[in-house]
C-alpha cells in the first residue's frame, strides 16, 4: 500500500504558489474543501485560476480568496449568490470563464482520463461556441472542448483512507471524484481517515492513484446554502 | 390568466408515467407537487441525485443532500447519488425523459435564451446549456410578456441564446403552445384569456388551427 | 420508483432481432450476462454484430452463439482462448474488429454519455489508426474515435432492485457499467434482486435510469477461465 | 545469460518505493514476485483492480476477482474495483507510474510490436496499444532473439505496430538497453555474457559506451 497520508493541511498544500491554477470541487457550499481553502486565504496566494463550478458566498467558500483579490480568474457554471464577485467582476478585477455545467465536469474528467478533447453539444449556437470548432456528428451539431490543465485539485471526501481511497456521500460527491488525478497532484480531505482495509474495496468511489495527499480535515462547518424545510 | 402555480399545475399534466424528470428553477420546481400520485416519476438534479423527495422535516436537513437549487432534500427509496460526470451522462445521453425550465425568450424555431442579459450581472447557465442542447423533451415554463409587458415569444430572440432549435413546448399564463416547423402553434388557452389576447401578446409566428380549447387544470 | 423488473429472461430479451448490435458485458467469462446469452442461443437469432471485450471460449459465453454460427461479426479487444473463433475467422465467415481495450471501454461510456467522438493516443502510429483521423494535442498525437451505436446492452450485476440501480462484484464489474445506457435499451442481469430501499444510495455503481429492464438471472455457472493457486 | 526469472528479477530492480505498476502477461507477470519487501507497490490489472496480491489459497479462488490473464487473485489491504473506462482513465491519464510488458520486437527509435504476425491467428491487443501508447515509463521484458536466433531488436519493427516511439527500456536474456535519441544504449551485460554476443544478437543501432558493467541480480 502508498501511503498518502499527511499530517496536516500546511504539508498537503505544499508547493502551491500563486499564478497556479486550482481545481477545486464542491456545488455550491456544498463538499467543498474548507480546510484547503482556509490555508489558501493563510498563504496569502494571489493570481489564482480557480476552476469551481461555483464561487462560493461572501464570507464562504472561494469567497473568503475573492475576499482577499487572490482570484485572478474563475472558471465556473454558475457564480450568482456573491456580492463581492459581482463587484471585481462588473470592475474588471475578476476575469470569469462561463462554461456549461456538463462541460464543465467533462473537462474535469477528461484531464483525469487522459483524453485531450472531445465533443459535446452544449452550448453549440451560442457564443459558449464563438472560437471553437464545431462540427455535425450525425444530424446534430457539436463543439469541440479540450481537457483541463490545473496544478492542483483540491477534493473533499466523506471518508478516506491511507492509501489515498474516497468515498463520498450524497450529493457533496459532485465535482469530487472528476477533479481527482485531473491536475498534477490531488490533495484529498476527509472527514475521517480509516484504518486500511476498512472500506470495502468494492465500494470504493476514487482509487488512491488518483490521489497524491489525503489528510483528516476539521471544523467542518458544512454551511447549508438554501434550507429549505417542510411542515409536519 | 394563470398564476404560477397554475403554470405549474398545467406542465404536471405533460409528466407521463414511468419519466425521469429534471426540473429547473423556479416555476419548474413547483411541477413536482402536482404530478398525478398514480403514475411513477423521478426526479433528477443534476448536481447527483437521482429519485428526489420532498424537502426534509425541520431538523433533518442534511448540508450533504441538497437539489441544483442548493435547497435541502430528502430522497425516495430507490434513489441513488453520483458524480456531476455520470450526471451529465444521463442528460447528454438523453436518458432523462423531460426537461423543464425556465426562459427569458423563446423562439418560434425553438431557439431559448434565459442565461444573460448583457450588461447585467451574468450568473451563469449552470447545466441549462447541457440541458436544453441535449434534451429531446423540453417544456419552458414562464410568462407570456416580461415585466415591460413585451412578448417573450419571438420571431428570433434578442438575448444571447442557451441553446438552438431545441424547445417543443411553452406553457404560459396565457396559453400552451408547441414549436412547429411553421413557429407557434397555439394549443390552449388559458382560462378566462381569448385567442386575441394571446395573439397580441405574442410576437413571433403564431399558427392557429380552428378552435382553441381551454386549459383544463384540476 | 419507476419500475424496470421483468420476471424472466423471455421477456428480458423481447424486440430482439437478427441483425442488431449488441454489447455484451464481461472481461473473459468473468460477469459475463450468462442468461441473456443462453437466451440468444435458444432464440436462434443470427447475424449478430457483438461488441464485448472478448468472445468467450468454445463452450461457454458467446463462444456459445459462435458455435452456432450466430456471430456477423465480433468487435473485441481480445479474442483468443476459442478454436471455433479462430476457425471461423481464418475462414472468413466471422469477421472480427479488433480495438484497443480502453478504447473499447471509452467508445461504449462515449455512447452512455452522449459524447459522440473522442481522441485518444491509443493505436496511433499503427494499423488501427488507418482511415482514421489523426492530430495533435500539445506534442502528442492522438485518434479520433467515435461512440459505439448499438440496439440492446446486455449486462450482469451482482445485485440490483426494481428501480434498476445496480451494484457490481469484484473484477465482474470491467466493462458492464460502461454498457448500460449505451444501446437503445440495456437489460440487466443480477444474481439477486433486492427490495428497494436496500441498496444504500450512496453505494450504487449505475443508477437505475440507465437501464430499462432487470431480472433475477438463474443457476449462474461463472467459469474460472485460469484457476491459479498458490501452495499452503 | 538470464532465464525468464532472471529477466523477471533485474526489471524488479527497476520497480521503485511508491509506483503504481501494470504486468502483462509473460514474464511481467513474474517481476511481482521479486520486488523487495522494504518498498511499497501496488499492482494495477487493466479489467479492474488496483492492489493485487498474491494468487489465492486452493478454496478460496472467486470467479469475480481475477487479473488481466484471467487467473483468480487475491486482494490486498487498500484495494479497490473499479469499472474499465476508469481503469483506463489511469492508464491513459498516466497515473501509471511504469508498465511491464513482452514484445515480439522493438525498434531503435522505440517501437514496439507485442499483438500480430501477419498470416497467422490474431487474437488482439487487449490493453496493450492504450497502455504503450500512454505510459511514460515502459520497460520490454523479452528474450534477445526469437526462436530462429533473429534478433528482436531492430532498426525498425517488420511486425505491425502496438506503439510508436513509446519503449524506455529493454531487459533480455542478454542484456539492458536504454533506447535514446541515438538508438539501443547497451547498460548492462547478462552474467558471463560479452558486448560481443550482445552486439551480434542486436540488429538495430547499439550505441557501447565504455565499460559495460554486468548485472547484479541477488
Amino acid at each position: 500500500m502508498i501511503n498518502k497520508k499527511v499530517f496536516n493541511v500546511k504539508d498537503a498544500l505544499e508547493g502551491v504558489k500563486s499564478g497556479m491554477t486550482l481545481m477545486v470541487g464542491g456545488f455550491g457550499l456544498s463538499g467543498i474543501p474548507e480546510n484547503a481553502i482556509e490555508q489558501l486565504v493563510k498563504l496569502e496566494l494571489t493570481d489564482l485560476i480557480c476552476i469551481s463550478n461555483n464561487a462560493g458566498v461572501d464570507d464562504f467558500g472561494l469567497g473568503l480568496l475573492l475576499k482577499k483579490h487572490q482570484i485572478k480568474k474563475m472558471i465556473s457554471s454558475y457564480v450568482g449568490e456573491n456580492d463581492e464577485f459581482e463587484r471585481q467582476m462588473l470592475s474588471g478585477e475578476l476575469e470569469v470563464d462561463l462554461i456549461p455545467q456538463g462541460t464543465l465536469a467533462e473537462k474535469c474528467r477528461s484531464a483525469q482520463s487522459g483524453i485531450p478533447a472531445f465533443y459535446t453539444p452544449a452550448g453549440f449556437g451560442t457564443e459558449v461556441a464563438e472560437g471553437k470548432e464545431t462540427r455535425a456528428f450525425g444530424n446534430k451539431m457539436y463543439v469541440l472542448e479540450h481537457a483541463f490543465k490545473a496544478d492542483f485539485s483540491f477534493v473533499k471526501a466523506w471518508k478516506g483512507d491511507e492509501a489515498g481511497n474516497l468515498i463520498f456521500k450524497g450529493t457533496a460527491r459532485n465535482f469530487n471524484p472528476n477533479m481527482c488525478g485531473a491536475a498534477k497532484i490531488t490533495v484529498a480531505e476527509v472527514e475521517e481517515i480509516v484504518p486500511l482495509g476498512e472500506l470495502d474495496p468494492n465500494q470504493i468511489h476514487i482509487p488512491g492513484i488518483f490521489i497524491q495527499r489525503i489528510f483528516q480535515g476539521s471544523n467542518y462547518e458544512k454551511r447549508i446554502e438554501q434550507r429549505t424545510i417542510r411542515k409536519n | 390568466m394563470l398564476d404560477k402555480i397554475g403554470i405549474a399545475k398545467r406542465i404536471a399534466k405533460e409528466v407521463k408515467d414511468g419519466y425521469y424528470v429534471n426540473l429547473g428553477i423556479g416555476i419548474p420546481t413547483l411541477v413536482a407537487n402536482f404530478v398525478r400520485d398514480d403514475i411513477e416519476v423521478e426526479f433528477q438534479s443534476e448536481n447527483g441525485v437521482l429519485g428526489m423527495g420532498p424537502f426534509p422535516f425541520e431538523g433533518e436537513e442534511d448540508a450533504d443532500i441538497i437539489n441544483a437549487g442548493k435547497q435541502t432534500i430528502t430522497t425516495l427509496p430507490g434513489a441513488s447519488f453520483f458524480d456531476s460526470a455520470l450526471s451529465f451522462s444521463m442528460i447528454r445521453g438523453q436518458h432523462v425523459d423531460l426537461t423543464i425550465l425556465g426562459a427569458m425568450e423563446v423562439s418560434e424555431n425553438g431557439d431559448i435564451a434565459n442565461w444573460k442579459i448583457p450588461g447585467f450581472m451574468v450568473k451563469g447557465m449552470g447545466g441549462a446549456m447541457d440541458l436544453v442542447a441535449s434534451a429531446e423533451n423540453i417544456i419552458v415554463a414562464m410568462m407570456h410578456t416580461n415585466k415591460k409587458g413585451k412578448s417573450k415569444l419571438l420571431k428570433r430572440c434578442s438575448l444571447p441564446l442557451t441553446g438552438v432549435g431545441c424547445i417543443n413546448k411553452i406553457v404560459t399564463n396565457l396559453a400552451v403552445i408547441e414549436i412547429t416547423d411553421g413557429g407557434f402553434k397555439l394549443l390552449e388557452r388559458a382560462p378566462g384569456i381569448s385567442v386575441e389576447e394571446i395573439v397580441s401578446s405574442t410576437d413571433g409566428r403564431l399558427i392557429i388551427d380552428g378552435d382553441i380549447p381551454e386549459m383544463i387544470i384540476d
